[in-house]
């Protein structure tokens, strides 16, 4: 179970006398601390020099002065999920140095400030320390700066301990700072001293070190957040209610930058959207119904408490059928929680969210593309159903930076569903009502105000299919069972799971979201280190296409990975699927706040199988 | 003899709604009939009306007017972000929302807040019974300090002033009346159509069944009683000339931001509708003595509403063409431009 | 599937020259009218006679002109569940007179206001006439009350066509209006006229009749939510805040009115307790966690709506372990749905309710004796797990009236938990923490503030086991390890399922609430009808004991009978149970908002028997 | 020299709390050490103290006070009724509640402004800085209009006035005050520990990381020159007699329920902090100049609280024995009968 701090099992990679282009670093800082430029710029410079990155913020939930860790892993294979080992230590924080140190591995490599004499602590390590205070003193003058400054030191001194192109560390720094001239110029000083002091005082003794590769030509650099953002506004998103929560609020707030820059009307230079901070996420999402009820393209984004404090509004989206598209980026529960980490903890409750029988679909992005490209088909998809759709994302897809090809241009024309037009009304005639299946697909026909359609009223208590309220029997039965129709052809609309079968395989992967890149790199570790080839289903929306029972029909023993404690997923698999196929579905659960690394998910299938 | 039309040729049955449920005098039915009129007389297109409400007797009420109409019963004490929500998407319609005492004043305080706020461009109207009627009556926070319920419990809260409370958060056209008061109601639901900006109308609406009795101060006959009207109010909308010459004095005359005038008659000297403070001390001293202030109580004809501080286009939302709201794929690249 | 109107299958009993003490009434009527008084004064005297009876009200939801059925079924088996045919209609509402009529069994008998013209309708039924205006008139000059009057004047005629004793409607009749001479003397009047006019002009034509019998000897009638109010007093109960909600409400005034009268200081005549109506539902269970934590016993009482507003509450109530007794009176969902309809359609989502990986335990009544135990139940429970416990009751328990037996005096003592005194400070010392798990049950100490036990600071963010706040991967994942293994600890405190084994059956039931007395029933039409003989375990909580698992292993099929659409009991049973066994779960759902009956519970289980 | 102690002999470090996570510098650290000192200068009884918050920074501040006493970090804008059901169950405590103007003014709105109506002893605090300090810097409803935020962005919606609410809403002490003024903050807190109802102090307190720059009208500069004290203000415990000679011509003496005595000097004559009006007018004059009117605003000192309407026993619910709170079995035989 990895429901542990980061263990102490030696790295693949050490021993060797030298390990290129594969191992992680963590730069342990003070929140608040501007650490977050130096990080880029070090994550950037690698990714520069063709080296598959991923970069990682351990942050507190505080704004400032609490301790933050910030991994960055370099991989030749690819490899972007988290790495459990810590090979590389840059130590700047004193509260937590001694923590830090004494976690890594044998043979680990230490830079860290001076003053903090981490040496006296172990004699297994190889340590650089370094006069922080002392260099940044003679780059920048003003004392205030200085603090902001710092960090950029280290920088320098990785430049030449893991031999980084000092040039694509200005080439990054400048994409950060490069319009603003005098920071720049203190910053590239601070490089530069680093660099230099390095060079100088700290001989190369360990084995890490990066080699240009090809392997980034054409890649972005980008945020799960931002790509869903970008998802929202190229989706033809016209209105947004929102209330802050972390870390959902980077993706409303990315919406605000891309569409005053992009969506003002080009004749009268007006919004083509209006986007509300509501008051709260009970407010977001009723925005988000009457908007869409009105008909707008209408979404919210928010974390667990705003999903628990949406339930009743999720129930009359259900009942009343009325669209709203809904981001859940996922951060540990229950309650408050840890806001600041990440979790797959929201999914049966969301799933089942309100009172009463309903269901609702949920979309599970599992890249920084998938962000962006399910966030098109979620307003479609939201539309085309008439019923509130979830994306479910967490923090460390939504803001941590991953490494992606760049997005596609959307191929398919945007969806409003079934919205009664005046040739549709003629049409239909007396046919139509409101809550009448006419298609057999369990959706009705929307009919929205000021255009020629009939006007008809929406209610959350019981109607018939003439949208007039009822409280006969065989009419709630009826329109009960036509919603649930409608829900199986949900299934036929969602993005259906990626499968990658391996022939003979008796053993199956069932995972989804973020854990998808440890998933990945664990069926290596199976295959290499323990000879064990196991399939692969990647769920990409709930509810589940058949193809999922197929799946598990195929296989002796079907894990199912994923970040919760009470296999949230693989109780919605039995609950959805086939009894007979119950016994086969196990569990792989990491639960502690870290995003899922791949060494967990291995060792966790491998206990099962002795 | 031909069936009368209002101005844009349509017969009052084309603003009427469905056969009420509620009970048998309840308040709510007359305030129906007098938006019913209102609309007609105002003659206001019923397509460009959206109808909203919570949950409750009074919430039930926007199937009863307006049948033309499109309207939502959302949630209990939630209309006003529904409401908002819809007038984000389509800023050209008229919005009605109707709520309770309960749905606004227990439940939907903090929604309640937060429209005052904005001055979402709406007519709100309180159907004030000073209890909850759909759940049989117990007690609201509009319930009066000392007032009896039928079981013989006396209320030891103060009221919520649901017109204090609008002035003081920012409704730009606060009124309240009695729905016994046919004529009255009438003038303030007209100028309530013709305000631009949240008008917050609380109408006295007894419920006959379960807060009607001798002990309760929203009681018909109590409220009869200690009505206190603002002097005579009248309505003029700007399509008609403003004829009924009035003695300036005593007359306080307030032109509407679409040219529609509001006359006040015989209002006390000290009393200024265009201001804040002389609107909250009568409501206090007025509510000191027991008795209800009736009338348009604050009215701020050109404040901003919240769709003009959004800057957005004057077209609906709802119905802008995919090209308007799809960026080309050139900023697509830009955008991957930027991020490599 | 029984989600139909009430079927026309010919009854069990017709044919017969005589049907006595087995039959059901049907007195449709408008809302508002006062035919309650009626109702219950024939209920009552069929109950005095000793024949076992239920009746059931099924009411719009508006306050007055609406249609109102209600039915009363005498069943000398004491089958007291809805029975699914009408046997006698009275036939007082204009509106419905004319489908009450068409949807009845051939021979059946027909009490009708005789300008109505019923007689048209069709001749395969018996016809009795009655003009009530007239009679009316006669026995009550006021005008304005013969609206109310009338109705007894069916009493009346029901009287002499069922042979009912006139003596114990009196009885029936002063037991309602004793203290109101006027009112007693004036329905007296009506009763007595009816009786004349059916003794002058009803010849009995129909089977029906009753016959003393002794089978409801000091039995009691009462509602299930004036049962759970009887709970909740002699549970303790000191802070109640509650929110009005049809079909709860009528829970906390009950208990207002018993807690006025039982629970004044007899020193002071001061209150012992303090209800209050709060704002919503939020603010209800938000100052019952807060009272809780205080030290109070606390509840609340809602239904559906309810429960969805109280979702990030719940979850903090699990996350920071404050007891909290939540009712649910369940009604027909999803949103407002049908507030005067009965259904079991919150479970799954109760069970899971908030963000995060969060779990609660629900009990589950069947009975209004179970209302009543159980509500001490609950309070006991939920102080000694620190959680939120919730009382799945739903319409019909909690507002229809029940035959029962006397409910008993508890025989336990009052137990509030794990509450630290004096003396187990000492003892535990420093070993204490509030979240730590010195026992091994996963069940830490609380302390309480104005006590003599340390302070602690309670919050719904991480914290460790001395609840200071913490983001450690290993205290957050050590902590929800501990909550994981209370919940299993609940198993052992919840109350076991009722297991009715038979020997040698192939066939289960597992059923719960008010489904019971349809089980019941269907059991004995399987038995005696198609000569099936099937087991039946009665879930009385969740999270489930292994004797249900035991009992699933003991058949080959076990049909889960529960009133909603999606088989919710059936999934957790899915989710919770041992794999192997997923197959052998079938469903019987009835959901339509009528109580269920035997024979859609018969019809369904041989449905899928074939 | 021995350290000094109280009336109840406890040293200061007695009233401190474990090490604040919040930004140095920040508005909130500051009230921290004025609730320090007001409790021990009081001699308040630690153990007879609960604390409460919702979610912010303001509201991680109750762990950085009085250790001693038990503290409730809550949920998001719901402090207030977790206060009141804390309450309910032992009225023999002192309630202390922290909250934001995020905590309060959005989420929060409902439920604070049910708090007020009810009066429920408390000591409300309200940390404003107009703006969600811990999700980064958003606008809250207490941003001014026009305010700028650091990215430039202009508020253009009116704030919410917590203190004219509070009045409006029944609250019986309402004051402002600024986290930056030492000397009136601790006075203020004084005289609300020794007030017995609703105690609603809004301090402002700047955020030091995300709302103190130029253009913010939260800044710790622009409330410092825009800061209009109600006069001098000083407090007399009941403990203390009341030595301080006063001019009576310009100082207003309030007497509170518990005989402490709340001196205001130098306010100007029209101004009455027991006259609801008076309060209300000074609130709009003071806003409508863009200043800060800080002070004890308003003060009902005998007004009965919440949970004197209760009628409960004296001593804590909580705490009632067995015997108190399960009736004998007589009674259930007695309910057996009726139902019989
Ligand atoms: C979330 C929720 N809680 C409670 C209810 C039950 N309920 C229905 S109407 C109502 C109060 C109605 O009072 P008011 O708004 O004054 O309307 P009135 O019936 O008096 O016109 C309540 C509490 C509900 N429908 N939803
Ligand atoms: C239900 C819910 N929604 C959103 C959040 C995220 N959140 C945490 S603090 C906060 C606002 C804090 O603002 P304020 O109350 O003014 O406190 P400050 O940090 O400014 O002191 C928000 C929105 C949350 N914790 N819970
Ligand atoms: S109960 Fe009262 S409020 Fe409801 S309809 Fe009847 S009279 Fe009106
Ligand atoms: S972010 Fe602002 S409010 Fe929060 S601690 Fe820092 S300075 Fe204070
Ligand atoms: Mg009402
Ligand atoms: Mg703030």
């Amino acid at each position: 179970m990895s429901s542990t701090l980061p263990s102490t099992e030696p790295a693949q990679s050490s021993g060797h006398s030298h390990v290129v282009n594969d191992f992680s670093i963590q730069v342990a800082t003070v929140n608040g601390s501007g650490s977050q430029t130096a990080n880029l710029v070090l994550l950037r410079s690698i990714f520069q020099m063709g080296v598959p990155v991923s970069g990682k913020n351990l942050f507190p939930s505080n704004i400032a002065g609490l301790p933050t860790w910030f991994t960055i892993r370099a991989n030749h294979k690819g490899y972007i999920g988290r790495k459990k080992e810590i090979d590389f230590l840059v130590a700047m924080n004193a509260e937590t140095a001694k923590d830090d140190v004494l976690s890594l591995d044998p043979g680990r490599p230490v830079v860290y400030d001076e003053p903090l004499k981490l040496r006296e602590l172990r004699d297994d390590l190889i340590f650089y320390p370094v006069p922080f205070d002392k260099l940044v003193a003679e780059v920048c003058t003003d004392a205030k700066l200085r603090r902001l400054v710092k960090n950029m030191i280290y920088d320098g001194v990785l430049a030449h301990l893991l031999s980084i192109d000092i040039g694509e560390m200005e080439k990054a720094l400048s994409k950060q700072l490069g319009h603003k001239p005098k920071a720049m110029q203190l910053n590239m000083g601070a490089l530069e001293i680093g660099l230099k002091y390095a060079a100088e005082h700290c001989e190369k003794r360990d084995p890490f070190r990066i080699e240009r590769l090809d392997k980034t030509a054409g890649q972005i650099l980008v945020e799960g957040n931002a790509a869903s953002a970008m998802g929202c506004m190229f989706a033809g998103v016209t209105v947004c209610a929102w209330y802050p929560i972390t870390p959902s609020s980077s993706l409303p707030e990315s919406l605000i930058g891309y569409m005053r820059k992009y969506r003002m009307d080009p004749e009268t230079g007006k919004a083509t959207f209006a986007i509300v901070q509501a008051e709260d996420e009970i407010a977001a999402l009723g925005m988000v119904i009457g908007a869409s009820w009105a008909g707008a393209r209408a979404m919210t984004s928010t974390s667990g408490p705003g999903i628990s404090l949406m339930s009743e509004f999720a129930g009359l989206s259900y009942y009343a059928e009325v669209p709203a598209v809904v981001f859940d980026i996922q951060r540990v529960g229950p309650s408050t929680g840890l806001p600041t980490r990440t979790a797959q903890g929201d999914l049966l409750f969301t799933a089942v969210n309100s009172h009463g029988d309903t269901k609702h679909p949920m979309l599970l992005p599992s890249s920084v593309e998938e962000c962006y490209s399910m966030a098109m088909e979620a307003f479609d998809l939201s539309e085309r159903l008439q019923s509130i759709v979830y994306v479910m994302s967490d923090l460390d897809l939504g803001m941590n930076t991953w490494m992606s090809a760049p997005f596609p241009y959307p191929d398919k024309p945007i969806d409003r569903g079934k919205v009664l037009d005046e040739a549709k009304v003629r049409q239909l005639g007396a046919e139509w009502g409101r809550y009448k299946d006419v298609d057999g697909d369990g959706i009705p026909w929307r009919s929205l105000p000021d255009t020629p359609a009939p006007a008809s009223f929406t209610r959350g208590s019981g109607h018939n299919a003439m949208a007039q309220y009822s409280e006969r029997p065989d009419d709630y039965a009826g329109n009960m069972e036509r919603l649930a129709r409608k829900f199986d052809t949900a299934r036929t609309l969602v993005p259906p799971p990626v499968i990658d079968r391996v022939d003979g395989a008796k053993i199956g992967i069932i995972a989804f979201g973020s854990s998808h890149w440890a998933v990945e790199e664990a069926r290596d570790q199976l295959r290499d280190e323990n000879g064990i080839r196991v399939s692969y289903l990647r769920l990409r929306a709930y509810p589940f296409t058949p193809a999922v029972d197929e799946f598990i029909r195929q296989h002796d023993r079907v894990y199912v990975v994923e970040q919760n404690r009470d296999a949230q997923m693989r109780s919605l698999l039995l609950i959805d699927g086939e009894p007979e196929y119950a016994v086969r579905l196990r569990s792989v659960l990491h639960f502690n706040g870290l995003p899922i690394d791949a060494r967990s998910v291995t060792d966790g299938i491998l206990a099962q199988e002795k | 003899m031909a069936t009368r039309t209002n101005r844009i040729n349509l017969e009052v049955t084309q603003y009427r709604g469905s056969k009420t449920t509620l009970c048998a005098g309840c308040g709510h039915n007359a305030i129906s009939e007098r938006i019913i009129d209102a609309f007609f007389e105002m003659g206001v297109d019923p397509h460009k009306v959206l109808k909203f409400s919570g949950i409750g007797c009074s919430s039930k009420s926007p199937a009863y007017f307006l049948s033309p109409s499109h309207g939502f019963n959302s949630v209990h004490g939630r209309m006003p972000s529904v409401a908002t929500g819809a007038m984000l998407a389509n800023k050209t319609m008229l919005a009605i929302g109707v709520s309770g005492d309960g749905d606004t004043g227990a439940i939907g305080a903090g929604q309640f807040v937060h429209l005052m706020r904005r001055n979402l461009p709406i007519i709100y109207i309180i159907e004030d019974n000073g209890c909850y009627g759909l759940t049989k009556g117990q007690f609201s926070p509009t319930a009066d300090l000392g007032s009896k319920a039928k079981n013989g419990v006396v209320n030891d809260l103060p009221p919520l002033d649901t017109c204090a409370l609008a002035i003081e958060l920012g409704a730009s056209f606060v009124a309240r009346s009695f729905s016994g008061d046919k004529k009255q109601l009438l003038a303030v639901l007209k100028a309530a159509i013709a305000h631009r900006g949240t008008s917050m109308i609380d109408v006295i609406s007894p419920c006959v069944t379960f807060n009607d009795h001798v002990g309760s101060t929203k009681s018909y006959a109590y409220v009869k009683d200690h009505d206190e009207p603002l002097g005579e109010i009248s309505f003029v909308p700007y399509f008609e000339d403003i004829s009924i010459d009035y003695e300036p004095g005593s007359t306080t005359n307030v032109t509407m931001h679409d040219g529609s005038h509001l006359l006040l008659r015989k209002v006390a000297e000290d009393y200024n509708p265009t201001d804040k403070i002389s609107a909250l001390r009568l409501l206090h001293e007025t509510s000191r003595r027991g008795e209800f202030a009736t009338g348009v109580i604050y009215i701020e004809p050109d404040k901003d509403d919240f769709l003009d501080t959004l800057n957005v286009v004057d077209e609906p939302l709802a119905f802008l063409p995919a090209d308007k709201i799809r960026p080309p794929s050139r900023v697509l690249d830009e955008l991957m431009e930027e991020l490599q």
